[in-house]
C-alpha cells in the first residue's frame, strides 16, 4: 500500500492506496466521484478526462499514485455555491448533450481549453476536444456550446 | 499488472538508484501514457514503477548559443508552447501536436516517445533529422550517444541497467535551416501514424541545397533516416524535378524495405506525397520563383502554398 | 384540435441534460452496492468449435463463489427473433465471443483469475466466413437447419422484358463492411433480489423485453423480474440483443447476492452485434430521358452465428433496395445467411441504411451516362405524395422528398465549387 | 494534389417493426397529488431525447407547462410496455400513446371539473382549467384534491399501421411512416495519400413536424457523424471471425476535427397519424451521408468506389489503377 495526498475539487484526501491502481479507479471507487467515466481504458476516448494541476489528462493513463501532491478537478467540482458553470449551462442550452456518457469529459476539457485561450476559434476548439469522443452529437452543438461558454465567461469577466 | 513498489522520484540521482537497486523489475514511467496499456495487457510485466514525471530538471528547455537541449520528461504540449512561433522548428511543433490528442499529449513525454521506439512514434522522425543527441546517465555516469544510433530495434533501444535517458539536444537552427513534418493518420485526431517524414533542410546562398537530413515513421522497425533521399537532393538546386526525383527514390527504397507486406503497394505511394509535403513546408517559395528555408529571414516571405 | 401549438415545435432544453452535464446521471457502471459480488464472462476464442470445460483449477480459487455454466441455466436460449442464442454455451460455440461460462467472485481481479484458469477444451469445426460461401450446399453447416436464414422476394412487373426497353443499364457490385455501434458506454450491469423479484439493472433499449427475456431464461413468471434501466450511454441498435443481462439475473438468483459486471471496450466489441456486411449486386435501367424503368438487386446480408434481427433486417433491405425512386419492375432478392463470423443485428437503419451506398451511386452513374446532373435524375424519379413504391404501397401523405431535394440545392449552390 | 467534388444522397426510410408485426406503445398518464402530471412508458431515453419529447407531447395534449410533466420510464415493474427505442419509433408510435393517454387524462380532468365548477363548457388552458363561460377557474392541485387524494390514471396505446406482405412477391404495406432524408457534401481528396476530407455539408430532414427542433438538429449532427464513419473509416476488421479492430485505437470513429460543420434544414410535412404530425428521424438522419460522400469522392476524383470504407488504401488503389 501507498499513501497519497491529492486535492481533489478544493478537497484533500489522504489515502491508502494500491500500486496498481489508476487514477480514474481512485475517483471512482475510492472517492466515489462517479461522473468520471471510462469508455475505453486506453486514453482514446477522453470519457475519463479530468483537469490535473491545470491541464487536462486521461484518468485512466495516470496511475493514483503519480497524483500525489497534485490538484485535480473533476466534473463534480464545476459547480459552485452560484449553481452550474458557465460551460454546464451552455452545454444545456445549445442541447450539446445526448446520452451525456462522454459529457463530463468533454466539460472539462472545454474548461482547459477556456482557461488558456478564452476566445478560441471554432477549429481550435475543435482542436480542444479532439481527445473527446462522442458518437452521438456529432460534436457541432459541442462546439456551439463552447463558443456559448466564451461569451458566458467573458461576461461574467466584465 | 502486478505492481508492488511504486516511486515518485525527486531527481536524477535518485531515480537511477532506484532503477539500479531494482534491475530488471523496474521500469520507468513518465506520462504514462504507452506502458499502462502495456502493464495492463501484460505487454510489460515490472514489479517497480519508477515516475520521473515531477523531476524538474527533466522538464526544462534550454536554448544556448549553439544547442537546444529538452528534457526527457518534457511533454508535446510543453514542446508546442515553448516552439510556438518558431517557424523554423515547425516539423517539432507539428509532430508534437500531431500526437494522440490534448489530453495524450498533456501527459506523454517526448522521453517516452524515443524509448517505446515505436515505428511510428511521431516525435522520432524530426529529431532524426535534426540529428539530435541523447545524454543518458546512469550510476557509471553520463554518455552521450546519437538518436540514430539509440534506436536499436522495434521497441528496444541502447539503454544499459540502471540507465536513464535524461536530455535530448540538437544544434540550434539558423538562418536558411528549417526542419519540417508530415503525417499521414486515418483520421484528424487521435490518429496512429501510418506514415510521416520529416526534413531537415538548409539551402545555401545559391538557393541551392547545402544539407538534407530525411526521417520517416511507420516505414521500419523503427524511426529511420533515409539516407538515399537525401543523397538525392543534395547539392541540388530544388526544383520540381530535383524534389519529384528524390521522392521516386524515397518510393523505391520503401518497395525495397517493405517487399512483400500487404502495407507495400499503399505506403511505397502515399510515401511519395507525404515526402513532398514535407519538403514543400520546408521551402518557401517566393514571389520571383526563387525560395528560401521555412522561418528564415533571408527573403520577404510570399503566401505559402500548401 | 388546438389553436396553435404551445410546447410541440419548441426547442425545450432536455430534461435529462442537467444530471448530464453536472455528472450525476447514473449510468449502471455507476452502481455499487454492498456485500456485492462480480462477475466476468469466459468466451469461445474459436470461430466454430465443440467444448468441454473443466472447472477444477477455477473453482478452487479463494474468493470464487460460483461459475455458472449451461448446466445451471433453466432454459438455455434466447433471441430477439429466434431462439438461437445459449445463454451460456451447452458445447458447441459458433462464433468468437460466444459466451461459455460466467465466473462469480468476490472481487473484479479474482472473476478475472478464475476465467482465465477455466480450461477449455476445443474441438475445432470446419467454419465458414463467407456468407456467398456458406449459400452453398456442400458449406459447413452453421446450425442445423442450413446456413440461408431468410430469403425475401420483391416482384413488381417484369424487368427482363423491360431491361431490353432501357436505353441506359448501369451495373455494380457493392460491399459494405460489418462495423460496430462504438456507443460510449461499454455494457455494465448489476443483479440483486428483492425477495423474490430479480432485479437487473442494465442499459438496455427495450427494458420490457429483456423482462421476458430473462424470466423465460429463469423460469419463473415474468412479474418476478423486474429490469430498471438507468441513463443509456447511447445505442444504435447495440443494446437490442441480451448481453449479460440473463447472467447477471442468474447469478444473483443462485448466490443470493447483488452480482456486477462491467465490459471492457474490446469485450463489448465481441458482447453486442454487428451491422450487417451486404454484397449488394445492382442492376438498373432507365429511358434515355432518364426516367427509371427496371431494377434489379441481389442482395446477401452476412448475420454472422446468430440470427438476431437478420430477416428483419434483410426484409428491410430489400422494401428499401429501390431507394425513394418509382420504378415500374423491380426484382429484388435479399437473403440473410449464417456464417461464423460475429453475429450482426440492428444498428442505425436495420439494412435501410447499407442499400443506399448501391441505389445512390447507380442514380448518379446514370446520371452521367445521360448527361444529366445527379439531382435532375433524382427528381424526374422521385416517389411523390400518391406515388406507389415498389411493394405496392400507395404513399398517402406526407412525402416530401422533391421539398427535401429543393431546398438543400438552394442550400448547396455547386457554383461555390472550390471557393473557401 | 487536392480536388474537390460534391455529392447527393438521398432516401426514404419506412420507420416501425413493419410487415404486419404488432408494433405497439402503451403510456399511462396520471395526475399526481400536487397536480403534477406523470407519464408512464417503457420506453428509454438512449441519449435520442424521447423523454424530453414526449414530455412535449404530453404537455402539449393536455395544455399544461412542460415544467409540471414529468417522463418515468426507468422500472418495468411500474411503467407500460411501449416498446424498443429502435425502428424510429418512439416518437411517432409512443408519442401516438403518450397523446391517446394525455388526451384521455384531459377528458378525465374536466369530468371531474365540471362536477366541481358545475359548468359544461370547460377547457384547460396552460395548466389552468377556465369555464368559457365564466370567470371561474380550477387548479390542476384542486382537481387532485378532489379526486379524493388518489390519482387520477388514464391508458393510451396506439398500433401502428403495418401489413405482412406477400412472401412470393413481397408487396404489401410493410412500413408507415416514410421519412425522406437527403445530404449534400462537399469534400477534398488528396490524389498523393488517397485522404478524404469532409469539407462542409447540408441535410434536408423531413420531420413530419418537429416536436423539438433543436434535437432534431442534434440528431442531424450526430447521423452525419456515423454516416461519415461508415462511408471512410469504419470496419471491424474480420479475420477468420476475429474482429481484429476491437479497441477504439483501431477501430475508428470521427473525431471533431474530422466533423464539417452542417447547415440543418427542417422540412416540415405534417404526418395526420403521427402525434402533432410528427414522424421518426433517428436512423434517417445517417442513411444519406455516406452515399453522399461516396458521390463527392467520385465528383473530385472521378473513380466509384463501390467497397466502404473508402479507405486512404483504397482510393489510392483505385486513382492508380484508373492512370493503369
Amino acid at each position: 500500500m501507498k499513501t497519497i495526498n491529492v486535492k481533489i475539487n478544493g478537497e484533500n484526501y489522504t489515502r491508502e492506496i494500491n500500486e496498481d491502481m489508476r487514477l480514474l479507479d481512485f475517483i471512482r471507487d475510492e472517492l466515489k466521484l462517479y461522473g468520471t467515466k471510462e469508455g475505453c481504458g486506453e486514453g482514446e476516448c477522453g470519457a475519463c478526462t479530468v483537469i490535473m494541476d491545470g491541464v487536462t489528462v486521461n484518468s485512466c493513463m495516470v496511475m493514483a499514485f503519480q497524483a500525489n501532491n497534485k490538484e485535480i478537478l473533476t466534473i463534480e467540482g464545476m459547480e459552485d455555491e452560484k449553481g452550474l458553470h458557465p460551460i454546464q449551462q451552455a452545454f444545456l442550452d445549445e442541447g450539446a448533450v445526448q446520452c451525456g456518457f462522454c459529457i463530463p469529459g468533454m466539460v472539462l476539457s472545454a474548461k482547459a481549453l477556456l482557461d488558456k485561450n478564452p476566445k478560441p476559434s471554432r477549429k481550435e476548439i475543435k482542436e480542444g476536444i479532439s481527445g473527446n469522443l462522442c458518437r452521438c452529437t456529432g460534436y457541432n452543438k459541442i462546439v456551439d456550446s463552447i463558443e456559448k461558454a466564451s461569451q458566458y465567461l467573458e461576461g461574467e469577466d466584465q | 499488472m502486478d505492481i508492488k513498489n511504486v516511486f515518485q522520484a525527486k531527481d536524477v540521482p535518485e531515480a537511477i538508484n532506484l532503477l539500479d537497486q531494482y534491475g530488471e523489475a523496474a521500469k520507468v514511467i513518465a506520462g504514462g501514457t504507452d506502458i499502462i496499456i502495456a502493464l495492463r495487457e501484460n505487454h510489460v510485466k515490472v514489479s517497480v514503477l519508477v515516475d520521473i514525471s515531477s523531476i524538474k530538471e527533466l522538464k526544462e528547455i534550454k536554448t544556448s548559443d549553439d544547442w537546444v537541449e529538452m528534457g526527457a520528461a518534457v511533454t508535446f504540449t510543453e514542446v508546442m508552447d515553448y516552439f510556438k512561433g518558431h517557424k523554423e522548428y515547425s516539423g517539432l511543433i507539428e509532430a508534437a501536436s500531431l500526437v494522440g490528442s490534448p489530453q495524450i499529449r498533456n501527459a506523454a513525454t517526448i522521453g517516452g516517445n524515443i524509448c517505446n521506439a515505436s515505428p511510428a512514434a511521431d516525435f522520432v522522425p524530426p529529431l532524426l533529422a535534426l540529428d539530435a543527441v541523447l545524454t543518458v546517465e546512469g550510476k557509471e555516469g553520463k554518455r552521450e550517444v546519437r538518436l540514430e544510433d539509440f534506436l536499436l530495434d522495434k521497441g528496444r533501444v541502447d539503454l544499459n541497467k540502471g540507465e536513464l535517458l535524461t536530455t535530448i539536444k540538437f544544434i540550434r537552427l539558423r538562418k536558411g535551416q528549417t526542419v519540417t513534418f508530415s503525417k499521414l493518420g486515418l483520421r484528424k485526431a487521435l490518429a496512429i501514424s501510418r506514415l510521416s517524414t520529416a526534413v531537415y533542410l538548409e539551402i545555401d546562398d545559391d538557393e541551392k541545397c547545402a544539407e538534407v537530413r530525411v526521417a520517416s515513421g511507420s516505414i521500419g522497425k523503427h524511426g529511420l533516416r533515409e539516407r538515399v533521399a537525401e543523397e538525392s537532393l543534395k547539392g541540388k538546386n530544388l526544383d520540381k524535378a530535383a524534389i519529384d526525383e528524390a521522392s521516386k527514390v524515397l518510393s523505391n527504397e520503401v518497395e525495397k524495405r517493405l517487399a512483400g507486406r500487404s502495407s507495400c503497394e499503399f505506403k511505397k505511394d502515399a510515401v511519395e506525397g507525404i515526402f513532398l509535403k514535407a519538403v514543400e513546408k520546408a521551402m518557401v517559395h517566393n514571389g520571383d520563383g526563387s525560395y528560401c528555408a521555412m522561418g528564415t529571414q533571408y527573403y520577404p516571405r510570399a503566401a505559402g502554398k500548401e | 384540435m388546438k389553436k396553435n401549438l404551445e410546447v410541440v415545435g419548441k426547442s425545450v432544453i432536455r430534461v435529462d441534460g442537467f444530471s448530464k452535464v453536472t455528472g450525476k446521471a447514473t449510468y449502471s457502471q455507476d452502481l455499487t452496492m454492498d456485500n456485492m459480488l462480480w462477475g466476468k464472462t469466459l468466451r469461445s476464442t474459436k470461430p466454430h468449435a465443440n467444448i468441454k470445460l473443466n472447472l477444477t483449477k477455477a473453482e478452487v480459487i479463494p474468493g470464487v463463489v460460483r461459475i455458472l455454466t449451461y448446466k445451471d441455466v433453466p432454459h438455455n436460449h434466447h433471441g430477439v427473433v429466434f431462439k438461437d442464442h445459449e445463454v451460456l454455451s451447452s458445447g458447441r460455440v459458433r462464433s468468437i465471443g460466444t459466451p461459455i461460462a460466467f465466473v462469480v467472485a468476490e472481487t473484479e481481479k479474482i472473476a478475472v483469475e478464475a476465467m482465465k484458469a477455466i480450461e477449455v477444451e476445443y474441438q475445432e469445426l470446419e467454419a465458414v466466413f463467407d456468407p456467398v460461401e456458406a449459400m452453398k450446399e456442400d458449406a459447413p453447416k452453421v446450425h442445423e437447419n442450413g446456413n440461408l436464414l431468410y430469403h425475401y422476394k420483391l416482384r413488381l412487373g417484369d424487368v427482363d422484358a423491360a431491361f431490353k426497353e432501357c436505353a441506359v443499364i448501369v451495373e455494380n457490385q457493392y460491399k459494405t463492411s460489418m462495423v460496430d455501434h462504438a456507443f460510449l458506454q461499454p455494457e455494465a450491469g448489476i443483479a440483486y433480489l428483492e425477495e423474490d423479484m430479480v432485479v437487473v439493472c442494465a442499459a438496455t433499449q427495450y427494458p420490457h423485453f429483456d423482462q421476458l427475456e430473462i424470466a423465460e431464461a429463469l423460469e419463473v413468471p415474468t412479474e418476478k423480474v423486474k429490469v430498471l434501466n438507468p441513463a443509456v450511454g447511447g445505442a444504435f441498435g447495440g443494446r437490442e440483443d441480451i448481453t449479460m443481462q440473463i447472467h447477471l439475473a442468474l447469478a444473483s438468483k443462485l448466490t443470493g447476492r447483488p452480482v456486477k459486471t462491467v465490459y471492457s471496450r474490446e469485450e463489448s466489441f465481441v458482447a453486442h452485434s454487428k451491422r450487417h456486411p451486404m454484397i449488394m449486386s445492382y442492376k438498373t435501367g432507365a429511358d434515355k430521358n432518364g426516367k427509371l424503368i427496371a431494377m434489379e438487386a441481389k442482395i446477401v446480408g452476412d448475420t454472422g452465428a446468430y440470427a438476431s434481427w437478420a430477416i428483419n433486417v434483410l426484409r428491410k433491405a430489400g422494401v428499401h433496395a429501390t431507394g425513394p425512386y418509382e420504378i415500374p419492375n423491380v426484382k429484388v432478392d435479399s437473403y440473410a445467411v449464417y456464417t461464423n463470423n460475429p453475429f450482426a443485428g440492428a444498428m442505425r437503419g436495420f439494412g435501410a441504411t447499407q442499400t443506399p451506398i448501391g441505389h445512390e451511386q447507380q442514380m448518379d452513374m446514370l446520371a452521367e451516362k445521360l448527361n444529366m446532373n445527379p439531382l435532375e435524375i433524382r427528381f424526374l424519379n422521385a416517389l411523390k405524395k400518391g406515388s406507389k413504391t415498389a411493394t405496392g404501397q400507395i404513399l398517402e401523405e406526407s412525402f416530401p422528398l422533391k421539398e427535401c431535394l429543393e431546398v438543400l440545392e438552394k442550400a448547396f449552390k455547386k457554383d461555390a465549387k472550390g471557393v473557401e | 494534389m487536392k480536388k474537390r467534388g460534391f455529392g447527393y444522397g438521398c432516401i426514404f426510410y419506412g420507420t416501425g417493426y413493419g410487415n404486419g408485426f404488432p408494433d405497439i406503445s402503451r403510456s399511462i398518464a396520471e395526475l399526481d397529488t400536487k397536480g403534477h402530471i406523470n407519464i408512464y412508458v417503457g420506453a428509454t431515453e438512449v441519449g435520442q431525447g424521447a423523454k424530453t419529447i414526449l414530455g412535449q407531447i404530453a404537455a402539449e395534449a393536455l395544455d399544461v407547462p412542460v415544467e409540471i410533466v414529468t417522463l418515468i420510464h426507468e422500472d418495468t415493474s411500474i411503467t407500460p410496455d411501449a416498446g424498443t427505442a429502435a425502428a424510429s419509433r418512439q416518437t411517432y408510435n409512443t408519442g401516438n400513446a403518450v397523446k391517446i393517454s394525455a388526451e384521455e387524462l384531459k377528458k378525465e380532468i374536466i369530468v371531474v371539473a365540471k362536477g366541481l365548477l358545475n359548468e359544461d363548457h370547460l377547457e384547460i388552458s396552460n395548466g389552468v382549467i377556465r369555464s368559457n363561460t365564466s370567470d371561474k377557474t380550477l387548479t390542476l392541485k384542486d382537481i387532485a384534491e378532489a379526486s379524493g387524494g388518489g390519482f387520477l390514471r388514464k391508458d393510451g396505446i396506439f398500433q401502428a399501421n403495418t401489413t405482412e406482405m406477400d412472401p412470393e412477391t413481397g408487396q404489401g404495406n410493410p412500413y408507415w411512416p416514410y421519412t425522406i432524408n437527403a445530404y449534400a457534401v462537399e469534400v477534398e481528396v488528396d490524389t498523393t495519400t488517397g485522404i478524404v476530407d469532409i469539407i462542409r455539408a447540408a441535410c434536408s430532414q423531413d420531420v413530419g413536424r418537429a416536436i423539438n427542433p433543436s434535437l432534431v438538429e442534434g440528431q442531424i449532427d450526430g447521423g452525419f457523424a456515423m454516416g461519415l464513419g461508415y462511408a471512410i473509416f469504419e470496419d471491424i476488421n474480420l479475420d477468420k471471425g476475429r474482429i481484429k479492430h476491437n479497441r477504439f485505437t483501431n477501430y475508428l470513429i470521427p473525431t471533431a476535427l474530422d466533423m464539417p460543420e452542417i447547415e440543418k434544414i427542417i422540412v416540415e410535412d405534417p404526418e395526420s397519424t403521427g402525434p402533432f404530425g410528427a414522424k421518426g428521424i433517428g436512423e434517417p438522419v445517417m442513411i444519406a451521408a455516406a452515399p453522399a460522400i461516396l458521390n463527392a469522392i467520385y465528383d473530385a476524383v472521378g473513380v466509384r468506389l463501390t467497397e466502404i470504407p473508402v479507405t486512404p488504401e483504397k482510393l489510392l488503389k483505385a486513382l492508380k489503377k484508373r492512370e493503369g
